[in-house]
């Protein structure tokens, strides 16, 4: 215990001021509401939980490039860990804090406008910045312990806020269907990290990893390990632990959407990474399980399930929803491709890129969807029709938001997608590499739908926008910048996710 | 004197200013333009005679003047001029006639106020700048740039009444039969700018000059297929040929010069008879040295002539419409010339291609002036009796008929006779098969005297003599000096041009009578004389002379066999249609009649093989390319979306199944990956 | 002291139970309790090698294992009160709106 | 030296500005925006054939590109990405071709075009950059993405502006090209990851290099890396261009695309493909296209005869016009093979010169549709009568396309035959020209035909209003196309020095066959 304290010094325990934020802002946001519970200002909630959430953001970003969470020895101000190694703030954590941070403050942004008619506003922001707080405390964890707190915190609050709309029967199915497989899934998640344990007998990520290597029961540990996969698939919308994530993601209030499959998404994949190559580094327990070879079945399968689904949908939420699936199965890459002798910070920080690029131009979508609702121009692909007659500038956004994800070089998603297909190719697994351009020209497709729907059909009979909702529009303009700035400015992403990538 | 040379290229020029100044300002200038166009021709006509007489002093020309496209590692494509005695003769005809048949156009196109005039004279400056530019182009390439631009020409003038059914439909017609021989024409080219690395036509560094140096192995070719120079050689010989027979409307690519008639008339005096047609066979002329090489281009030269001669005479019998009586003899004048340029008569040849120019301008000029008459009516059916009361028109025409059946002593019987006594010598003296291909030829050449003799005077009766047969031809339109000068001028040239060249006579008296043998068998560029060419017929081609009943005797047989056929053709029309009220006798010919009429059924299988072969092969290909080309495309994205339903079936909407599907995974893959892993 | 094996026999055991009961049952009730005994195999492992192993990290994360069931079941009575208002009844196979 | 950089910011900014502009002025704002990198570019031409006509080519004898700039981009997978755009005898004349194109293009669209004009010019400019893009950049991904960056504001011109079945045909376009672009990419990048640690930029100059000096690629699948890369590549710049058989997109595109952006499609983006295939196919990989002399020759030949047969099927005009082009680029395909001075000249050259032409084509044939509103031979006759000028110019432009002397075309394809024919590389080459140049006798078939049916014979069309002549704005941009479709074919030196120097360093590939 007195070693805990000593650790906690000043310099350290600030590194995790940006999760500190986020968890200090949703108090907050509960102080406010109990202050004032009726009038539910909608402008002083979202404010203040985007100030909180952009705080962080900020935070993060001049962490990262203060050099906090590099080693000394590369220039930096070193790997802060904390709590006897349960938590490491690092280059990696910090990366996936800060797609976190800044899809939550878009998403808090646009809800603004989103929530105008809605009850229960303050618990809204709540919900959202603790799962967020969840998110990047994931980011962090060093333990598995600490990873099954974190991922429940990030979780249990989604489940709320998916079911958020509690008269809309849409909703309240999606909180259901993410709900249950959510439980279940946690429940293979604990038991695989209690057979990991069995084991082990040691939880956090370096023990376990030592453990591994002094000679454990494979049998147990790889059914372990598998488990911890399917938790992890799960969090990622990964098949086949995907079936929740069309229809949460149709029937969720769009914002919440966007946060699931964008930053819920993110805080999935940085589990994997930090667990599976600090905890389960494929040298030692490659001789329990093959992960690899796990995770190059399931990129596969995902990313052919997710684009092929897409790719005959009617509504533009769900075809978003499944292609977020399909997208999974790209990030997927950055495991899939860690064969031997290929340099991991390419294969990784190829992943993570693709996920921060992802986190900007997905939401957006996402929050583009939002807008429609808003509007109340319907769901399907049809009532997209001649959007671009009345609202050209979101169109463009859009546009912009879709062709990136499709990987034309329009945004930055383009670079992102060439350094996986680029991690592919260095590692020799071709079939990943065809995949992802198979797919790829197939996503081409279904995005290319909306394109159509909103820029070339004619608009229906009075399609007659009168409302530019300032904070969605914010939010929308300004994920689509930011996309489309990746492209040219994608040196930094890269920076940062490959150096990033190097030190797990 | 190298003063004419300096000059030379405003021979050219000068109808392309005026070309321009018609196109742009003819709306403007009285006349329509005609009035540049007129001293444009005017002033070509003076500088070719200035040259002329410059050549005459022994001086030629051969300057490259413009680098189309240079050569870095490899030839160059250049644009020059070449004069010698064959480029003056032919500059003097073409720019002769051009002028003519802008003064007449005068009365033809002007005085029966036609519009759009500016276009046609545009036209006309057009066509003689890339004619007289042909005539004297240093290398073939650039012959062939003009030769397709004479095409060109030939196409908006046949077309000039645009606003009818037929003359665009006979404009693309020979657009298109010139362009596929003009096919053959430029895969020619090309093969001999691969073969030679140039297509000069003159000098040490030119094609024909270094073929021969190939030939006696004193210079190295490419050739292609592994073939021997020789053989190589006749191949690239005939490759240009398909282009010659395309614009000199040589059997099987005749068949537009006809349909050509649907252009104003002084275009077909100009284009389709005195100049463009001739294109071809001067393009034979012209690269003599290198057709001499090769005895079997040789004998197909002459076997194509020879039978078109024939084969068009024989069509020209039935006509009932002047023009058309004018086109078949068109075509098979100039199959006599190819005739002779086969049978290894260069000087005849080009002795033919003179006198024929004068004396068809004459005719279609005659022709037009009847027309005019006739008030557009051709038929000659509806005609007779108008010597009469066009008695300019009349005399000239006779005069040009008398030339084009060959009677003694018009200008067609002095040439036509040399052509076919070339034929007759030659295909006696050569060996081989060269020697009975001559001979054969010489036989369709003979037998076409009497029908040309007969089809032209028929012409003559139906039109001229007789009693008229409708009202219009019994009160005909008058025509003005502008329609007679030209008929005037061209009546006396058809009447004396032959005096040029009188082989026979010469030899009978002794007398030195055949200039233009001496004026093309000398000159500064040896390369292109007669003389050389015929040392190479001799010692490459075998191409050798044969005299049966020694030297004059053979000559005057000749003549004689050939005027008496000629009279004899004459005799019979007039038996016919010398009469007052003439009747048709094509009946009598039967069955033949019908496939004369037809034109033995030539236009009708061209015709099937566009519409019939063509056609339905791209209406097959479109069917291909729509079906199956693109619906492969199409079928990919339709597998690919039919795919896509398939998977999203998967997601039932049932959390049960979910679990289920999560589970059967899960378990799936723990047997998996237990197996690889050993753990069993 | 009994060997560990059988701890992890009884665990599994448990743990297919929970896994039955979600895979057949269609009441919602019946699945959150079947996820219950989910958790608490994990919960067996942890405990039972926490003691094999001599360290409390086992134990100390069972507790926490059990304090997250017990929110996870707070947040899904919630959601299946919901599902009862909107679909007048807590059969999770009712809810088919949105599906393919 | 900014050059390209003014060129590419000052297109970009006027899409931008075009894009939120007034609808009422967006036209003629667009269209003096245009003018101005028309302008530049027409001087830097200048500057060019004064200056650097014997420069060399810009991948083989890099130094010599002329209004070079580089700039460190992003590092990137272990590659270091830079701005670096740069001109050269081949790309210099594509890239007036774009600008002075471009502009004609929008003035042409001042009649078609009514609705949403803002957007509609504003996208002509996005493509124009795009086009000034693909034709100066140096480094690999500066180029591809404004490779791709052609295809958006193409599918929305179509799709927005198009025929009545353009959105099939918008989307047809698109997938259809991307997925080309895909596979090309892959080719590309299997090429780079042969080369391995030889390169660490992916600047071409320094990739074309180290492949000409001999590189060892290795293998793949049991296939030489370099044939992989090699056909990969072809198949996603035939798409392009397009050849047989994947050309299905193109007549699609070009009947549904209004006018203006069918003369952009015809006149420039076509020569993206072979332009792309010059550069990184015969450049990069001279040697594997030696290899396959015969297949790649075949389908340029191919394409020559079924594109004009085609053709000769159709009855729309700019379906014909849409086909025969297929045919045209076929002969570049053919002259790119031969490895010929002349032959890879030509091709070049016909570039440009079909760009002019095909360019001219469809502004006519448009200029005739506004009039007129139908395109179908059969439903006209006559229209010489009425509108003598654009007719005048129509059948000159179709005289050009049969490769009339004096015309550009005739030089381009008879450098392109001069040059196959003696190709050393391919067997039997004068077999293949042979055939290949029978096209010059069915595009006269098919163009004569659709001409005697619908501009000559006795004028006939239903309409219930009178057709009269053009408008000036319309007819302009004919003469001036015309007038340089002209001069290139009476001095073709003009552009072809450049291009022959600039392609010669191509010629020189170690252990021809």
């Amino acid at each position: 215990m007195t070693q805990l304290a000593l650790q906690m010094t000043q310099s350290s325990w600030t590194a995790l001021a940006p999760t500190l934020l986020l968890g200090l802002s949703a108090l907050a946001l509960l102080l406010v509401d109990s202050i004032s519970p009726e009038e539910s200002d909608s402008t002083l909630l979202a404010g203040v939980a985007g100030l909180g959430s952009l705080a962080a953001a900020v935070t993060t970003m001049v962490f990262l490039f203060g050099g906090r969470g590099l080693p000394t020895e590369q220039g930096g101000q070193g790997i802060v860990s904390l709590f006897g190694d349960q938590i490491v703030v690092d280059q990696m954590s910090l990366f996936f804090t800060f797609i976190v941070a800044s899809v939550v403050t878009l998403v808090v942004v646009a809800s603004s406008d989103y929530l105008r008619d809605h009850r229960y506003k303050a618990e809204y922001y709540t919900l959202v910045l603790l799962a967020s707080t969840g998110m990047s405390l994931l980011a962090s964890a060093n333990s598995l312990a600490i990873a099954f707190i974190s991922l429940e915190l990030a979780s249990l609050p989604s489940f709320a806020l998916v079911a958020f709309l509690k008269s809309n029967k849409g909703s309240v199915e999606a909180g259901l269907k993410y709900f249950l497989i959510g439980a279940l899934s946690s429940a293979v998640f604990a038991y695989g990290i209690s057979l990991v344990y069995a084991a082990t007998g040691a939880l956090q990520f370096d023990a376990v990893a030592t453990a591994i290597g002094e000679g454990v029961q494979t049998g147990v540990l790889g059914i372990g390990i598998l488990m911890i996969v399917g938790g992890v698939a799960y969090k990622t919308a990964s098949s086949p632990f995907h079936f929740w994530a069309p229809e949460a993601y149709e029937g969720a209030p769009a914002p919440i959407s966007a946060f699931l499959s964008s930053a819920s998404k993110a805080a999935g994949f940085v589990l994997a990474f930090r667990v599976f190559l600090t905890a389960f580094p494929v040298d030692v327990a490659g001789a329990a399980i093959d992960w690899v070879l796990v995770f190059q079945v399931l990129a596969i399968v995902t990313m052919f399930v997710g684009n092929f689904a897409a790719a005959t949908q009617e509504k533009v939420k769900r075809m978003l929803a499944y292609s977020s699936i399909g997208h999974a199965g790209y990030v997927l890459i950055g495991l899939a491709a860690l064969t031997g002798g290929v340099d991991q910070s390419q294969v990784l920080g190829a992943g993570m890129a693709h996920l921060l690029v992802y986190g900007f131009m997905n939401t957006g979508a996402f929050l583009f969807v939002a807008l429609a609702e808003y509007w109340g121009v319907g769901r399907t692909f049809e009532d997209y029709n001649g959007l671009a007659t009345q609202a050209p500038l979101a169109c463009a956004a859009m546009t912009v938001f879709l062709f990136s994800l499709a990987g034309l070089p329009i945004g930055g998603g383009f670079f992102s997608k060439f350094t996986l297909l680029m991690a592919t190719v260095n590692s020799g697994t071709w079939l990943l590499g065809a995949a992802l351009i198979i797919n790829s020209a197939l996503s081409l497709f279904y995005y290319t739908r909306v394109v159509k729907a909103m820029w070339i059909e004619d608009p229906a009979d009075g399609l007659e926008l009168d409302d530019y909702p300032v904070g969605l529009y914010t939010a929308v303009v300004a994920a689509g910048v930011v996309t489309f700035l990746l492209l040219p400015g994608f040196d930094v992403v890269i920076g940062f996710a490959e150096s990033a990538a190097s030190l797990v | 004197m190298a003063g004419a040379f300096t000059y030379a290229p405003a021979i050219a020029a000068l109808p392309f200013v005026s070309f321009l100044v018609a196109l742009f300002l003819g709306d403007r200038m009285p006349k329509g333009g005609a009035l540049a166009g007129i001293a444009a021709t005017a002033g070509s006509l003076l500088l070719s005679a200035w040259v002329a007489l410059t050549v005459a002093g022994g001086a030629t020309y051969n300057q490259t003047l413009y680098t189309f496209i240079e050569g870095i590692d490899t030839f160059e494509l250049t644009l020059g001029i070449l004069i010698d005695p064959l480029t003056a003769l032919m500059l003097l005809i073409v720019s002769l006639i051009a002028f003519l048949v802008h003064v007449f156009s005068l009365g033809y196109m002007n005085d029966e106020g036609e519009t759009g005039l500016p276009r046609y004279y545009a036209g006309l400056g057009l066509f003689t700048f890339s004619m007289l530019s042909f005539v004297y182009a240093s290398n073939i390439l650039m012959a062939f740039m003009f030769f397709e631009l004479v095409g060109l020409c030939s196409f908006l003038l046949i077309g000039f009444w645009f606003r009818e059914a037929a003359p665009p439909s006979a404009a693309k017609k020979a657009f298109l039969v010139t362009r596929f021989g003009d096919y053959f024409f430029l895969v020619g080219v090309v093969g001999i700018f691969a073969t030679f690395g140039t297509g000069a036509f003159a000098g040490a560094e030119s094609f024909p000059a270094i073929a021969e140096q190939a030939l006696n192995g004193e210079a190295e070719v490419t050739t292609f297929f592994g073939m021997d120079p020789q053989t190589w050689f006749t191949v690239l010989g005939l490759l240009v040929l398909g282009g010659v027979m395309g614009k000199s409307a040589q059997f099987p690519l005749h068949t537009w010069l006809p349909d050509a008639m649907e252009g104003p008339t002084p275009v077909s005096a100009l284009i389709h008879a005195a100049t463009m047609v001739a294109a071809g066979v001067y393009l034979v002329a012209r690269m003599y040295g290198f057709y001499a090489l090769s005895p079997t281009a040789l004998a197909i030269i002459a076997l194509v002539g020879g039978f078109t001669a024939l084969f068009a005479a024989t069509m020209g019998v039935v006509k009932q419409e002047l023009k058309q009586v004018l086109a078949y003899s068109t075509i098979s004048q100039y199959g006599y010339m190819m005739l002779a340029l086969g049978a290894g008569g260069y000087v005849a040849a080009v002795f033919h291609l003179t006198t024929h120019a004068m004396f068809k301008a004459l005719l279609f000029l005659g022709a037009g002036s009847v027309i005019i008459a006739m008030h557009h009516n051709e038929n000659m059916w509806d005609m007779g009796g108008l010597k009469d009361r066009m008695p300019v028109t009349y005399w000239t025409f006779l005069s040009g008929s008398l030339a084009l059946a060959g009677i003694v002593p018009f200008a067609g019987f002095w040439s036509k006779d040399e052509v076919l006594f070339e034929a007759l010598i030659h295909g006696l003296g050569s060996d081989g098969g060269l020697g009975t291909v001559l001979l054969a030829a010489y036989a369709m050449g003979l037998l076409s005297v009497f029908f040309t003799g007969f089809y032209t005077f028929r012409m003559v009766f139906l039109t001229f003599h007789g009693k008229p047969r409708t009202e219009t031809a019994r009160k005909p339109h008058g025509v003005g000096w502008n329609v007679k000068f030209p008929l005037a001028v061209l009546g006396v040239l058809a009447a004396t041009i032959g005096f040029l060249n009188m082989v026979p006579l010469e030899k009978l008296t002794g007398i030195h009578l055949s200039f233009l043998h001496d004026w093309l068998a000398h000159g500064g560029i040896e390369m292109t004389t007669s003389e050389t060419y015929g040392t190479l017929l001799h010692d490459v081609a075998g191409v050798t002379a044969h005299y049966p009943l020694g030297e004059l005797g053979t000559t005057l047989a000749s003549a004689a066999v050939s005027l008496g056929l000629a009279l004899a053709g004459v005799g019979t029309a007039w038996s016919l249609y010398n009469v007052d009220e003439p009747t048709e006798h094509t009946d009598k010919l039967g069955s033949l009649k019908t496939v004369l009429m037809h034109n033995y059924y030539q236009d009708e299988y061209q015709v099937w093989l566009a519409t019939g072969v063509t056609y339905p092969l791209a209406r097959a290909a479109d069917k291909f390319d729509q079906g199956v080309v693109d619906g492969v495309v199409n079928g990919v994205s339709s597998v690919s979306l039919f795919g896509g339903g398939r998977m999203r079936r998967l997601q039932s909407g049932v959390v049960s199944n979910y679990a289920t599907l999560i589970t059967t995974a899960l378990v799936v893959l723990l047997v998996a990956f237990g197996l690889i892993g050993g753990w069993f | 002291m009994m060997p560990a094996e059988y701890y992890l026999v009884l665990s599994a055991a448990v743990f297919c139970i929970g896994l039955f009961g979600i895979l057949t049952r269609e009441n919602a009730l019946i699945f959150l309790m079947s996820v219950e005994l989910m958790l608490n195999a994990a919960n067996i492992n942890l405990v039972a090698f926490s003691a094999q192993y001599g360290n409390l990290t086992g134990q100390v994360f069972s507790l926490f294992t059990m304090g997250l069931a017990a929110a996870e079941v707070a947040i899904g009575i919630g959601i299946i009160l919901v599902l009862y208002r909107n679909f007048s009844d807590v059969n999770v196979t009712d809810a088919t709106t949105m599906r393919w | 030296m900014v050059m390209i950089a003014a060129l590419l910011g000052i297109t970009l900014l006027g899409a931008v500005v075009t894009f939120f502009a007034d609808d009422r002025y967006a036209a003629r704002l667009a269209t003096a925006i245009s003018s101005i990198p028309a302008l530049l570019s027409v001087w830097m031409y200048w500057q060019y054939y004064q200056n650097f006509q014997e420069a060399g080519n810009a991948l083989l004898t890099p130094g010599e590109a002329a209004f070079v700039q580089q700039i460190p981009w992003i590092e990137l997978a272990g590659f270091e990405l830079q701005y670096y755009v740069g001109l050269d005898g081949v790309s210099m004349p594509l890239l007036t071709l774009t600008t002075v194109l471009t502009t004609l293009a929008l003035v042409s669209s001042w009649t078609p075009i009514s609705e949403r004009q803002n957007q509609f010019y504003g996208l002509m400019l996005l493509m124009e950059a795009s086009l000034i893009g693909v034709f100066a950049a140096l480094d690999f991904f500066l180029w591809f993405v404004f490779w791709e960056g052609v295809l958006i504001p193409m599918y929305f011109l179509i799709g927005v502006w198009g025929g009545p079945r353009r959105k099939y045909a918008a989307i047809k376009f698109f997938v259809y090209t991307n997925v080309a672009s895909l596979v090309m990419f892959v080719g590309f990048f299997s090429l780079v990851f042969g080369l391995g640690d030889e390169i660490s930029t992916l600047g071409l100059p320094a990739i074309a290099q180290a492949l000409r000096g001999g590189a060892e690629l290795g293998s793949l699948f049991g296939f030489p890396l370099a044939t992989v890369a090699f056909v990969l590549m072809f198949f996603g710049f035939a798409v392009k261009v397009p050849v047989f058989p994947v050309h299905t997109w193109l007549p699609d595109a070009h009947v549904e695309a209004p006018t203006p952006v069918s003369v952009m499609l015809a006149g420039v983006l076509l020569k993206m493909g072979t332009y792309a295939l010059l550069r990184f196919n015969f450049t990069m990989l001279g040697d594997v296209a030696q290899t396959l002399a015969v297949p790649i020759a075949a389908i340029g030949v191919l394409s020559v005869i079924y594109g004009a047969m085609l053709a000769l099927a159709q009855r729309d005009l700019k379906r014909i016009v849409a086909y025969s082009s297929i045919s045209s680029m076929g002969y570049v395909i053919l002259g790119l093979i031969s490895f010929q001075e002349h032959g890879v000249g030509g091709a070049t050259f016909q570039m440009i010169s079909h760009g002019l032409i095909s360019g001219l084509m469809f502004m006519a044939v448009g200029v005739i549709y506004n009039e007129t509103h139908t395109r179908m031979v059969g439903d006209m006759s006559g229209l010489a009568d009425r509108m003598p000028w654009t007719v005048g110019i129509f059948v000159s432009a179709a005289f050009g396309y049969m490769g009339l002397p004096l015309m550009s075309g005739f030089a381009a394809e008879v450098l392109v035959f001069l040059g196959s024919f003696q190709s050393t590389v391919l067997p039997y080459a004068p077999l293949f020209t042979g055939v290949a140049m029978f096209g010059i006798v069915v595009v006269a078939g098919y163009l004569l035909w659709a001409m005697q049916r619908s501009v000559f014979g006795p004028y006939r069309l239903e309409t219930d209003y009178e057709v009269a002549g053009a408008p000036f704005h319309d007819v302009a941009p004919l003469v001036v196309l015309l007038l340089l479709v002209i001069a290139l074919g009476v001095a073709p030196d003009l552009s072809y020095r450049m291009i022959q120097h600039a392609v010669n360093p191509i010629l020189d590939v170690g252990g021809g066959i």
